[in-house]
């Protein structure tokens, strides 16, 4: 497995792991609630909830 | 207590009874020494389960129950308040998947169902859901197993009420959407496969039964709705809740985080990418898992509260299984560990 | 106007624009002079539409339209307003399918679309729902076809209002469930067949579109929430109705037959006997009837009515006909009068 | 004769007998006087059929015939040999959908039956199919509509018969994958929904009565394995085809030309583009289309024909009704003017 | 070597690369390292595959590959080939899953595929199917599954090849049937739910690939054809056999405990009572099980033999992880022990 | 068609058709709103809805 490192979830609040190598403004899933994560900061990691990828779903 | 139990099915024959004896048959702690059919009498259980050809075991009559450790029975409701004695003969511990024994009181038998015969069981029974009532089960002698929709529902539910979202006089809409096995093996014209195959038909539109058992577990009167759809496996409640304060996505989570953080066969799933965002039955087919999720209507000042599980499994067969270990002392997941499929159709 | 009119479909590939083809081709007073489409230019009809391997006629570009009597436009969200002075040139009536003439003002389409282009369009045309506004239809040039959704909740709601029994204040949750069909033609992963099949998908949890168009033919504002189940063609609403007063079941009647009682399309289904009790997409499909029904909850004073339409046919393009025969001064039902099949699986 | 005629349907209840009584009112020359069912005497006929709940009918006894001009029987095998005279007493024209005048002789009722009560009948009878038999059916008094399987049989290798591609002694295979609505309108484990969905389930590997009429049209011994898939309405039949010498893909449209150039009701589809290349009962469901096509395959001097047909239409109630219109001098394909859906599930 | 073994998946996005990571992380003996995706990398796994949530994994493009000890490559034809030497520097053993090394010789890849860039490979690999190659794949470093199609008609017919009753030059025609899952996670308007529902679709009427891959290891050139069918896993081959000389029951009964009599994941079903009577994907749906079975036709001198296996499992995924348990000396049942559910849809 | 007559629907208050010869207790469904209907009083024929008739209907 590539190294890791370790934030919080912004809804959640739990803690998640992420590749070592995030940069700020990458969107990245959380392995905790699903959710698209915008990188906000770095060092520590901080995170937000993406703005909706309005990704067509089917309707 | 020794780790190598002995476990019988009555009701063996029929869908959640097949369940079991799929789960007891996996199950590193349990040897299964009976399973009952009136109907498949001395046939294999490969007869009428497919999936357990491998099995060296024929059914026998429900009238020579062995001795066993533990025994589950999966009749028709009325069936095991009847036989309770010779049940509990023949096993110290009981869990039962019909309705006849999670209710507390004969009066709710009365309104709900046609009365009890032995009501005096009513309060020694322990309703098997570990999410709701895992410390009365160690020891329990006789455990009743939650109705299917009743599950989702509490399951879906419980976590507003643990952060104190809801107190119990909120107005709640609960409208479940079910696949085909929660009839049972019986045939009939309506659940035959030409006039059920590709329905949205409400089944119970109001009057189900199993608001009594929300009721009595979650405090909470629901205005509970039914329909039927073309999936075999599966029991989807959506909750419109109206909750009394504004509620925010984070309080949510912090709510499903609270109950469910350290279950083991619980999962939050609420927005996100992919194709999965919200809980669905086919998510957890075949798995004991339960998926909750919810989403936020501003506008509405609305909670919608998704819930699916494996009606044969987390509600009912699993359920009881779960139930069983804890009651036992043995490992809670033992024996249910499977994570489910994807792809997968309609299990 | 003589009997015999010619008629156009832009958008000819798609799914609406399919059904709208083969309603036109039954029909006794239109003849199809167009098809568009841009992805299938030049192959006939029945490359894309295996129904319609019959008819004699290829799809052309959009750009270059005939001059006909009627033209259906049923292309996605955003092109009709875009083309809608060269459809009115092509056309003395234009009936369209889509989303973008069914509201009324402009601050609408910012708050639930991405806005509008001919805002100065929206106060002439006119919804093409006959039950609502068969008034206004004789002679309109500009006609919005409602959503498929939005016409299955205002054909059970409305009843409720002509009763009085709703005044538009109340607590009304729609629970909806729909069919793979509301998706277009298009192909994505989540409509793929194997993750889309034996689904109960919660695919709008809030927020769905079609929640500014009741609000604006009905007045009321739901709580909306939409589910992707498995069929193809169909759309349910459950509505979740909690009035001020008690209301019975004779009141109910009297309800849907004051507002129902002459019209051709709309049968109230509602009880009694045999396997279809309440309304269902199944016994609707391929035809433009909506059944609508309901049932009471005294307990918790709620009434749940139901409302099942095929939205390939009620829900857009057999509406869209309905409107165009009173439009043009045709026999109503023209073209519309397939009544459905028993036995049926899924259409 | 006038053109307006009376027609009842004995076993309206059915499957095949709701489909008879939906086209009977939806075609231009018939009026339904009577439907029977014994288990549902008195009720109406949309209790049974939700789609034909405004005809205004109630189901009678079959011991109280009335007289008609055409009477349809729908009933299981073995019913209308016992009840022939009944039948012919109330209508000159008799159109059976069982199989019990189907053969010509007795012998294979003995061989593939439990034999014939009246063999005397078994010379005047016609067979229904026009394709097959159009000639003999003017003014015919006993008309048999034939089995679906063997129909879509029949319909996919006449034209190898016509062009001499086949002689009756070369080795042929016919695969067919069937929906539920095949087993008719009763109740029974095997076809409740559960237990029926998403099959592929061998259900007459060998031995099909069905051999028998494919046997006595074209002449020709078949190997014929029947499986139940998942859809409820249609028939495909996919015959292997080994000829003595080269066959070409213009050989095989030529020969499906000659002999289907002219059928209203049978197209053929042999490669192409999109996504419906070859016959499929999803392009024919609802109507009375066959869809015929093939395929060459040199490597193995094979030929491939495929058949898809609706069992409820072509292969039963339709090809009935569209006899009944030829013997009675009626516009052939009158009231069998359905094209079928796009999109559609599994009608 | 030790027990614990590393793995990776390359391609583990895919339907059988998720099919994969499932197994392997349900396996007593491996321990996943990584997946690959280049359209997913740094999602988790579980955003695409929602029944691995619980797998703390995020996908990493193929072109870093770790080392492991075994490599499982999902990817589609064409891919491996290219990429082999990198392969086989990631791990010493190579479990490929597509056709690219599963035919014996450069000239089979010309007529059937688009030709080879690696030909010198094809003699060392080892076809991955244990029930024919067991004995060659103990420290076999590259293993080819076996395709899905050819793995159901091998297993039934191998029986007829081992009892001498089929010699490699009689007449056998395949008719398969198959599930969605088959075509792999790509959307496409053929694949998507409403075009898909409730098919009966020739999707390769003649000339499919895998007819050189059962030629390859029967030695019998079939013909063959396949339909899509409304299920999402699964495949069901019913293979029609003409035999020189009569050949009985017990015959047929005596050839199949013969193959299969001590194979772990084999299992003959033919005829005897109940619902399931003959092989279904059904009744396999999510295991590693093929079942087979047979019925003799005496009439047409004909044997019927049908197989039934899980695409997913005993056509892909899980015959590979079976092949790697040989080829590893790990228990050759390791992570494969699931035996499937009743009731259950289409999984 | 059997001879007919017309009763009142008490649910929908519709006129329905009945056969000529219903019988007071009869049962009987109504074409208006498909409820099984009991037969009170003839002359004029009355009906009132019928008790639920716990079918199982599959649950
Ligand atoms: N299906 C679900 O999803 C679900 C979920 C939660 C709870 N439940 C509850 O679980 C119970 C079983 O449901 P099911 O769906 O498995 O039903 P089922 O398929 O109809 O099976 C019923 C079983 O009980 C046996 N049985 C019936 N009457 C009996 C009697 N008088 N004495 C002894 N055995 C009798 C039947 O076999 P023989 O007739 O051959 O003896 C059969 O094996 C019900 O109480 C149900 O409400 C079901
Ligand atoms: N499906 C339903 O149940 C339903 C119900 C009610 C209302 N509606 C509405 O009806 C409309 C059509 O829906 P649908 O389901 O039929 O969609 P669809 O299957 O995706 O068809 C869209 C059609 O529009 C054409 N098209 C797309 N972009 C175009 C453009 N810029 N200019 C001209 N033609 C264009 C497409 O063909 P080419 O790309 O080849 O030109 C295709 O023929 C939508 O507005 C939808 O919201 C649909
Ligand atoms: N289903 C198909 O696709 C298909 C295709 C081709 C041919 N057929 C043939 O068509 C016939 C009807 O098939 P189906 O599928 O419609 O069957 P079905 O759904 O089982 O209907 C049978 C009908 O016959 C009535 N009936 C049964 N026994 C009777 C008796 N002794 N006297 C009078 N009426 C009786 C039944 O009603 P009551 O019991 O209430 O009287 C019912 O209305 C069969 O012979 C079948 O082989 C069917
Ligand atoms: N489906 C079955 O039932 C079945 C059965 C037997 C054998 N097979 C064979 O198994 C293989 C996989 O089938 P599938 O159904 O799993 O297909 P699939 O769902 O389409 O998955 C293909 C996978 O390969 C990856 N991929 C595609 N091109 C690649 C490239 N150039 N380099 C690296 N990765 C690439 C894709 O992910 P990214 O594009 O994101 O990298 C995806 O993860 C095929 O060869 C198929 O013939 C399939
Ligand atoms: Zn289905
Ligand atoms: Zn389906």
């Amino acid at each position: 497995m590539s190294d890791t490192i370790t934030a919080e979830d912004p809804l959640s609040g739990e803690e998640i792991e992420l590749p070592a190598d995030v940069e700020v403004g990458e969107i990245i899933d959380s392995p905790a609630t699903g959710a698209e994560l915008e990188v906000v900061s770095l060092d520590p990691v901080t995170l937000e909830e993406a703005p909706e990828l309005e990704e067509d779903w089917g309707e | 207590m020794s780790d190598q139990l002995t476990a019988g099915v009555v009701g063996g024959s029929g869908f959640t009874g097949g369940e079991l004896l799929r789960l007891l048959d996996g199950h590193p702690n349990f040897e299964v020494e009976q399973a009952t059919s009136r109907s498949y009498e001395r046939k294999t259980v490969g007869h009428v389960h497919p999936n357990l050809r491998h099995l060296d075991l024929r059914f026998t009559s429900p009238e020579d129950l062995e001795s066993v450790d533990v025994l589950f029975t999966a009749t028709p409701h009325g069936v095991s308040m009847e036989h309770i004695d010779a049940f509990q003969d023949a096993a110290d511990t009981v869990v039962d998947l019909s309705a006849d024994f999670r209710l507390s009181e004969a009066a709710q038998y009365d309104e709900w169902y046609d009365g009890h015969v032995c009501p005096e069981y009513l309060e020694k029974s322990e309703y098997a859901l570990p999410e709701l009532n895992r410390e009365n089960l160690p020891g329990a002698d006789l455990i009743a197993a939650g109705g299917c929709n009743a599950t989702a529902t509490i399951l879906g539910l419980k976590p507003l009420f643990d952060a104190g979202i809801l107190a119990g006089d909120e107005q709640v809409v609960v409208d479940v959407k079910v696949g085909s096995s929660e009839g049972g093996a019986g045939a009939s014209k309506a659940s035959s496969h030409a006039e059920r195959s590709g329905i949205v038909r409400p089944y119970a539109p109001t009057g189900h039964r199993h608001e009594a058992e929300i009721e009595e577990y979650l405090g909470l009167s629901v205005s509970f709705t039914v329909h039927a759809v073309d999936m075999v496996r599966g029991a989807a409640a959506t909750c419109h809740v109206f909750p009394d304060g504004p509620v925010s996505k984070g309080d949510m989570w912090k709510a499903f985080r609270g109950s469910y953080g350290d279950e083991p066969f619980v999962r939050t799933v609420a927005g996100g990418g992919g194709v999965y965002r919200y809980p669905e039955p086919k998510s957890v087919a075949g798995t004991n898992y339960g998926e909750v999720g919810f989403e936020v209507d501003p506008g509405n000042r609305r909670l919608v509260v998704f819930s699916a599980i494996d009606n044969m499994m987390k509600g009912s067969a699993g359920q009881a299984v779960h139930a069983a270990n804890i009651a036992l002392g043995l490992d809670e997941t033992a024996g249910l560990d499977f994570t489910g499929f994807h792809p997968v159709g309609s299990p």
